[in-house]
């Protein structure tokens, strides 16, 4: 892993090699679609289109992004302490579940002022304290986060379902759905920002979140690089006896890495729960913890990377939803195919294409200086 | 007294049929985490094996070939984890999501891409699937009390695949405490310099546990799609890959406590069903959902409480990397 | 095969013995080259060793030998050169072929495998059948009669982890042994021992000698290269700056010829000044799992201006020591008096607090404890401080202050390249210590606690790292030092603690400890406390 | 950059000729979550839309939702593209149906199972308590142990409103019976868990049941399996499932999703397409039992008799039904 990133330039590194691992996976995706007896170039086509052609497309294509934002950043953080953290998605549902809790006791009596912001701190610490009994027992306990976040994940969606079934059903309704927030309690969309200035675009689910999102991953970058507390996840990541040694405490730090996490995770819930739906109910998570990982692993773990993968997440969820769409053999599961393929190349293998760039890149120069003395 | 005595047996019954996955998975993931490989894609080989298993017996009507697909798809994928995790090193975890993940979205599309049934594989007749074996007099000794119910419900009257798990158990033991195969296994989890000093190849012996892995897990998928049930549907293992390896780390990563807690979650499984919609004294009817979760939160606690810090092999997780 | 190297200094390695001319060489290696990336580790490397010889390597660290023996164990192939065993050209490309044409290797650190006994561990990868029961009552028949021919006594049955380390040497040798080695490479055997157990280790090397097996001693240690091989090799900068008899050369010498200059054994250290007792220890204990304790009654205490030296063979609760005064580890009973500050369990026993005491800790081992190697050297040079006001402002790291003060620490101890934005790992080891040092020696610590100053640290920084050492003394500081090096305790040290089985046997005053009576005092042959070390820390 | 381009302008053809399609009377259907396979509703739907398109050689788009989110996308996707009628399936459609057709009012819109009142929609409720009390009924008659068993799918309110119609009919039938009723599961990967499907009917059998329905999608499979496997007898639900294990499958409650779907597109076509509440109960055939070949033998002349009599009963109001989502509660 080192000698890769001493031997070959900084842009192939971090530019060129994740590029080529999304490219073998998209390769692998296209034999996949060949096998079904489509066209992967038209699908290809449709999906650019379907994702980035439109405005409404385009607003799917971020709404989808800011998500991926949120558990990307999830993942990435717990990763600098050294742990795994696949609850994500379990985290995102219960943060929703306190944002709309909170909106439903407080949306009549509170302006959106208060609102808005409360109830996404309310999401956080939700998502938080969800991620902070996992990251209790895994510091204090020994049991294994892994395995413990897996497992919050099956107790959130049970726990979700019996709130929904029998505690915030909205009364005379069939599906398990809360009443729908009162206004003050919506996120603006993004329609609606631009309509205030003047300006018309089409519907769709973008809103305000996505601009949260991006804050996050300024507020992220400097927590882990600028900060003393980012320095102590780290230092527990990369070496926990150093930090012992260094007076920091790993259970703690442990503690804290994923309670951030957990409060990122759970600002899905903001952008789900309080930006589009403006009411609870099931399963709205929809995969997007999992992703996050993809997210962070084709991000290498850094909020700007983040942000470039889960564009590119975003792409390849609107894009296979209009895919699916328009060619009815292809089916949504063929973007989970994509997602898995993408984990493994650019996490798992990621530095399979390592030895070949790096011959390529030695041949490359060589003849590059070869052809440069001559020149001289 | 008789009542809640055939309760039991037939409680114990279940006990067996739900933990065989279970059994299956924990040994494989004891054979890929004993040579230090971390397992978590059991779920995935499981799924894509049961589809496999599933899909060849549709078409073919044999249950044998449709064994043999279902481990030769698992091993498939062991071999996918073992190409990134022995020769690319990279991480076993990543790995093992993406096999998850890949195993979950790829069953489906290839199953409506050749079934056109959503995914679903088309219902088995009983000759293309493993049905229950009936032991000899099970009927005639019917009438004998205790011993009769007991032979007749609880040990006759099971697939071949339920049997054969039970069997896996006593023979992993044997693998890795009475083998040369054995000694290098445990020998390449806790120190694989030492190993590959020795002058044993550390990626050959590592490949051939998650081969193992993919074998066992093959078998647990097969179990699943054409012996319990008689087709594939959809994410049909359920979360089962992830109790089984949370049942081999509360075993210790040794092959008889981990049998026992597959048995402990079986149970578990198997008494919630039965508990379901049961009212119980002084609380009234228990949620379903929370029934539903039982395992998962007794996971949690079992992990936190009992065993507190497990002692997993040394090398655990490491990619091997010639040191200077 | 005669000498067929044109090497300026080629030896002619059968000079000595009985009738060694028509042996071939058991090994010969010709232009080897090996580099990783822009760093050339082995270059143009020529050496002959004569069959049934002791062949001496030496050199610094980072001087080759390590890469080079593992070329020859099969660990990494060569980029280019030839290598010949008995004659013969081979090509070596796995451990496997290396034990195939009869090399052994005894690794610096030991290859062994703690959960399993020893015969467990010697027969793994050389087991003669699929079943493990009949192999190893196999193993047990031919080991028993390796054991007596050689003397090698081990218990078979023995779990390693359970075993000192003098005898997983041997059980490494009889490793190499059951697998028919006729040339055995030690790299850096001595390194944990104790004087007696090396003495011990050098006879067992003789008796096999006599049974004609080929020994390559690899070491940095000039004495143990004049007390036993035959012939030695001088390797720099991956190179091979000489070859010698050994009975033609003397350790200045080689001395001069490892470092590529001529080198200065002593060090002036003034008389002490001796102040207030500043740390302070009565009946420290630290309990284990098992029965025996880790730490058992240690009481001494260090002045202000004294350097205080606990020589002992490691793991015999020296680290465990270092690591209560630090606060890293917790203890049982006893008293901690840093500063005039009590320290108990359950207050100020954290690294953190210790550090607020004005007690400063250079840990033992530098990359497991002493910094992280994936920070920058910015990064590293503020671990331990980094909540200090210095580098923060508000809630944010001041990244310029902490740049300017690295560079600074950088001046001040000459660590080089200048570079505050270079990866910790991708500095050598000594100017990684000599960061660490200057993190630590910065802040004008009242206690310094140094554990092994110069392990893995060349020569020409070993020197300066004693004389930063000895000037803090005389500033006024409290030293304790613990270290392996018997040399480097006696040079340096004011007074000396030996240390056996979690317990202090006997204190000495430095100028009147002399190498045999510590060394006895480390075996503990005088069986103050028979308790055995705990082998896992 | 070029190729971006270049599928632009792809992009732009294709919205065109979606376009051009637009001006025929082109229906559409948007799935739930549980896919267009999952032999439930989704199925009963695509099975009336199949039968449409070959009826009358017109075909429709469909689309499969795969989040929330992607309910009102794919819905306002249909509309933009003038597709109409346009079908929700599932009560979770309800909001969006309600969204788009606000936006779109010239489109028709039908929502199956779920409740939503617009000038432009069309609302198709069924009313599977009623259907469900009748195998209750039949459940309770052919049991011989007096203990029936119910098997739901997640466990939402309108899985709990079978039961409950099934638990009454039951006791109708049979004042003594007992009903032992489980859920699947509480996420939807219940609706897919035929394994332990089969698990809970074995469960139930094991306490004495020995007549299973199954209200659980895919799970169904695996109850119908374990039913047969254990030679007890099963019910099957939404469509006529019978025919999966002839002898074994006592009767199916059919709900008759497919002819919601297929009245709405044949409407939509001969243009008598109204929109309105419309709840199908046993007087509207919306919902019944089945009664073939295939379980002719199950039922016996008298059986058939007093579930007629008690259908006829239902449909005169003589016999009320209580709806679980009525209020949330189980009454008998």
């Amino acid at each position: 892993m080192s000698q890769a990133s001493t031997t070959l330039p900084r842009w192939i590194d971090i530019g060129l090699i994740p590029l080529i691992n999304v490219l073998m996976a998209l390769l692998v995706s296209g034999a996949i679609i060949l096998m079904i007896g489509e066209n992967p170039i038209e699908a290809v086509q449709i999906m650019l289109v379907g994702a980035l052609g439109y405005e409404e497309g385009i607003g799917y294509t971020l709404y989808y992004t800011t998500n991926f934002i949120f558990t990307g950043l999830a993942v990435a953080v717990a990763f600098h302490a050294g742990l795994f953290n696949i609850g994500g998605e379990g985290q995102a549902y219960i943060g929703g579940l306190g944002a709309g809790l909170f909106l439903l006791m407080a949306d009549s009596s509170l302006p959106s002022i208060l609102l808005l912001p409360l109830g996404l701190i309310t999401a956080g610490l939700f998502g938080a304290a969800w991620a902070a009994i996992p990251a209790y027992l895994q510091a204090y306990r020994g049991s294994h986060i892994v395995i413990t976040t897996i497992m919050f994940n099956f107790i959130a969606s049970a726990l979700m379902v019996f709130l929904m079934v029998n505690v915030l059903i909205k009364p005379g309704q069939m599906s398990p759905e809360s009443r729908v927030f009162l206004d003050p309690a919506h996120l603006p969309f993004a329609h609606e920002v631009f309509a205030w200035m003047g300006i018309k675009i089409s519907r769709s689910p973008l809103n305000v979140s996505l601009i949260w999102a991006v804050l996050c991953c300024f507020g992220l970058w400097l927590f882990i690089w600028r900060t003393r507390w980012g320095y102590a996840i780290r230092s527990v990541g990369f070496n926990e006896k150093a930090a012992v040694y260094a007076g920091i405490t790993p259970a703690k730090t442990v503690m804290l890495a994923m309670f951030v996490s957990g409060a990122l995770a759970g600002f899905v819930g903001v952008n789900e729960v309080m930006g589009v739906h403006h009411r609870l109910l099931l399963n709205f998570t929809a995969g997007y913890g999992f992703t996050g990982i993809a997210v962070s692993l084709m991000g290498r773990n850094h909020p700007l990377g983040i942000v470039l993968a889960s564009l590119l997440f975003g792409v390849l969820y609107q894009g296979g939803a209009e895919l699916a769409f328009e060619v009815p053999t292809i089916t949504r599961e063929l973007v989970v195919v994509i997602q898995g393929l993408v984990i493994l190349f650019s996490g798992a293998l990621a530095y399979m294409s390592t030895p070949w760039v790096e011959w390529l890149y030695g041949r490359f120069s060589k003849r590059q200086a070869e052809s440069r003395q001559e020149a001289a | 007294m008789e009542q809640s005595f055939l309760f039991l047996v037939l409680t114990l019954d279940a006990t067996l049929r739900v933990s065989t996955p279970l059994i299956f998975c924990a040994m494989a993931g004891l054979f890929s985490e004993r040579s230090g490989i971390i397992d978590i894609s059991l779920e995935g080989k499981m799924l894509a094996a049961a589809f496999a298993a599933a899909s060849v017996a549709a078409v073919t009507g044999s249950a044998w070939l449709a064994l043999i697909a279902g481990v030769a798809v698992a091993v498939g994928l062991a071999l996918l984890h073992g190409f990134a995790c022995i020769t690319h090193k990279g991480n076993h975890v990543v790995s093992g999501v993406a096999i998850n993940i890949l195993a979950s979205g790829l069953t489906i599309v290839l199953g409506i891409a050749w079934f056109q049934r959503g995914g679903q594989t088309p219902s088995l007749p009983p000759t293309a699937r493993f049905m229950p074996v009936e032991f000899p007099l099970a009927q005639a000794v019917d009438g004998v009390p205790v011993l009769g119910t007991i032979y007749r419900e609880l040990l006759s009257g099971h697939n071949l695949l339920v049997y054969v798990a039970f069997l896996i158990v006593p023979l992993t033991w044997w693998v890795v405490y009475r083998t040369r195969f054995g000694l290098r296994l445990r020998a390449v989890g806790e120190n694989p310099t030492a190993v590959d000093t020795a002058g044993l190849s550390v990626s050959w012996l590592r490949f051939r546990a998650v081969m193992l892995c993919g074998l066992l897990t093959g078998l647990a998928g097969t179990y699943l799609s054409i012996a319990q049930n008689a087709s594939f549907v959809r994410d049909m293992t359920a979360g089962q890959g992830y109790i089984a390896l949370a049942a081999m780390i509360f075993g210790k990563w040794r092959p008889f406590p981990a049998f026992g807690a597959c048995l402990i979650f079986g149970l578990l499984d198997a008494v919630a069903i039965r508990l379901q919609g049961v009212h119980v004294a002084g609380i009234g009817e228990v949620p379903v959902e929370f029934i539903q979760a039982l395992p998962y939160i007794l996971t949690v606690i079992l992990l936190a409480g009992f065993i507190g810090k497990a002692v997993a092999p040394k090398a655990i997780g490491m990619p091997y990397l010639k040191e200077r | 095969m005669v000498n067929p190297v044109t090497d300026r200094s080629t030896v002619l390695p059968q000079a000595e013995k009985a009738s060694p001319a028509v042996l071939p060489a058991a090994i010969q290696l010709t232009r080897i080259c090996k580099s990783f990336g822009p760093v050339r580790a082995n270059h143009n490397v020529n050496i002959t060793i004569a069959a049934g010889s002791i062949h001496g390597i030496i050199g610094e660290n980072g001087a080759g030998k390590s890469t080079l023996m593992s070329i020859l164990y099969g660990f990494y192939e060569t980029d280019s050169g030839l290598i010949e065993v008995d004659g013969k050209p081979v090509t070596i490309t796995s451990p496997q072929a290396a034990i195939a044409v009869g090399i052994g290797m005894v690794h610096q650190h030991f290859m062994l495998i703690d959960t399993f006994t020893v015969l467990e561990n010697i027969i793994l990868g050389a087991e003669t059948s699929t079943l493990l029961n009949p192999g190893l009552a196999e193993a047990r028949i031919k080991l028993q009669k390796l054991e007596d021919e050689y003397g090698l006594n081990v218990d078979l049955d023995a779990m390693i982890g359970e075993l000192p380390v003098g005898e997983q040497q041997r059980v490494e040798i009889l490793k190499a042994l059951y697998r028919n080695a006729r040339i055995l490479i030690l790299d850096e055997p001595t390194g944990v021992l104790t004087p007696q157990e090396t003495t011990q280790l050098f006879r067992i090397l003789r008796a096999l000698n006599r049974e004609g097996v080929t020994i390559v001693l690899i070491t940095h240690k000039l004495k143990e290269i004049m007390a036993i091989t035959d012939t030695v090799s001088v390797m720099r900068a991956g190179e091979m700056v000489a070859h010698r008899k050994t009975e033609a050369t003397d350790a200045e010498e080689l001395a001069e010829l490892m470092v590529g200059r001529k080198v200065f054994g002593t060090i002036d250290r003034g008389t002490a000044a001796c102040g207030e007792p500043l740390l302070k220890v009565t009946g420290l204990r630290v309990d284990s799992d098992g029965a025996v304790p880790l730490l058992d009654d240690i009481s001494f205490q260090v002045r202000a201006g004294e350097i205080v030296g606990i020589a002992g063979v490691s793991g015999n609760g020296q680290s465990e020591l270092l690591e209560v005064l630090s606060g890293i580890r917790g203890f049982d009973a006893g008293e901690i008096m840093l500063n005039g500050r009590q320290v108990s369990p359950d207050h100020l026993c954290d690294p953190k607090a210790v550090r607020g005491l004005k007690t400063a800790h250079v840990p033992e081992d530098r990359h497991r404890l002493g910094m992280v190697t994936r920070f920058s050297a910015q990064e590293s040079s503020i671990l331990g401080y980094q909540d200090s006001a210095v580098y923060n402002r508000g809630p944010f790291f001041d990244l310029s202050r902490i740049k300017a003060e690295c560079r600074r620490l950088m001046d001040g101890f000459d660590v080089r390249p200048r570079h505050p934005e270079i990866l910790s790992a991708n500095m050598s080891g000594g100017n990684q210590q000599k960061l660490i040092l200057a993190r630590e020696i910065d802040k004008d610590p009242e206690i310094l606690l140094v554990g092994q100053p110069t392990r893995g640290v060349d020569i020409g920084a070993i020197e300066f790292i004693h004389r930063q050492l000895v000037e803090l003394r005389n500033r006024g500081t409290a030293v304790l030092m613990v270290s392996v090096e018997l040399d480097e305790v006696m040079k340096l040290s004011d007074r000396i603690l030996v240390m056996f089985g979690g317990r202090i046997v006997a204190e000495v005053a430095g100028p009147d400890a002399d190498e045999k009576t510590l060394g006895l005092m480390m075996a503990n042959a005088h069986g103050c406390t028979p308790a055995p070390a705990d082998t896992h820390a | 950059m070029s190729f971006l381009k270049q599928s632009a302008v792809v992009g732009t053809v294709l919205m065109m000729s979606f376009a051009a399609q637009a001006a025929d009377d082109k229906p559409a259907v948007v799935f739930d979550m549980g896919g267009k396979f999952d032999k439930s509703f989704n199925q009963g739907v695509y099975a009336g839309a199949e039968r449409f398109k070959k009826e009358t050689g017109v075909s429709y788009r469909e689309f499969e939702v795969t989040n929330e989110t992607q309910r009102e996308q794919a819905i306002r996707k249909m509309a933009q593209r003038g597709q109409s009628p346009i079908v929700g399936v599932g009560f979770a459609q309800s909001s969006a149906i309600e969204t788009v057709a606000k936006e779109y009012p010239d489109l028709k819109f039908t929502i199956i199972d779920g409740y939503v009142v617009l000038p432009n929609v069309q609302a198709v409720l069924f009313k599977e308590h009623e259907g469900s009390f009748l195998v209750g009924m039949l459940a309770a008659m052919a049991s011989k142990t007096g203990k029936v068993g119910y098997i739901g799918g997640m466990d939402i309110p309108l899985i709990r409103a079978f039961g409950c119609g099934y638990e009454q009919g039951a006791k109708y039938s049979n004042p003594a019976v007992e009903v032992i009723q489980n859920m699947t599961g509480t996420t939807p990967a219940a609706w897919n868990d035929p394994g332990r499907g089969s698990e809970l009917t074995k469960g139930q059998i094991d306490r004495g049941a020995d007549v299973i329905y199954a209200a659980a999608g895919g799970t169904g499979v695996g109850v119908y399996q374990a039913a047969k496997d254990s030679g007890k007898l099963a019910i099957g639900v939404d469509s006529n499932q019978n025919h999966l294990h002839p002898g074994t499958m006592l009767s199916s409650m059919v709900k008759r999703v497919d002819v919601a779907a297929y009245n709405s597109f044949k409407q939509g076509l001969d243009g008598t397409w109204k929109a309105g509440v419309q709840s199908l109960g046993l007087k509207e055939g919306g919902v019944d039992w089945a009664l073939d070949e295939n379980n002719r033998s199950l039922v016996s002349a008298d059986m058939e008799a007093r579930v007629n009599q008690a259908k006829a009963d239902i449909i005169s109001g003589k016999i009320k039904v209580h709806d679980y989502r009525s209020d949330n509660k189980c009454v008998m």
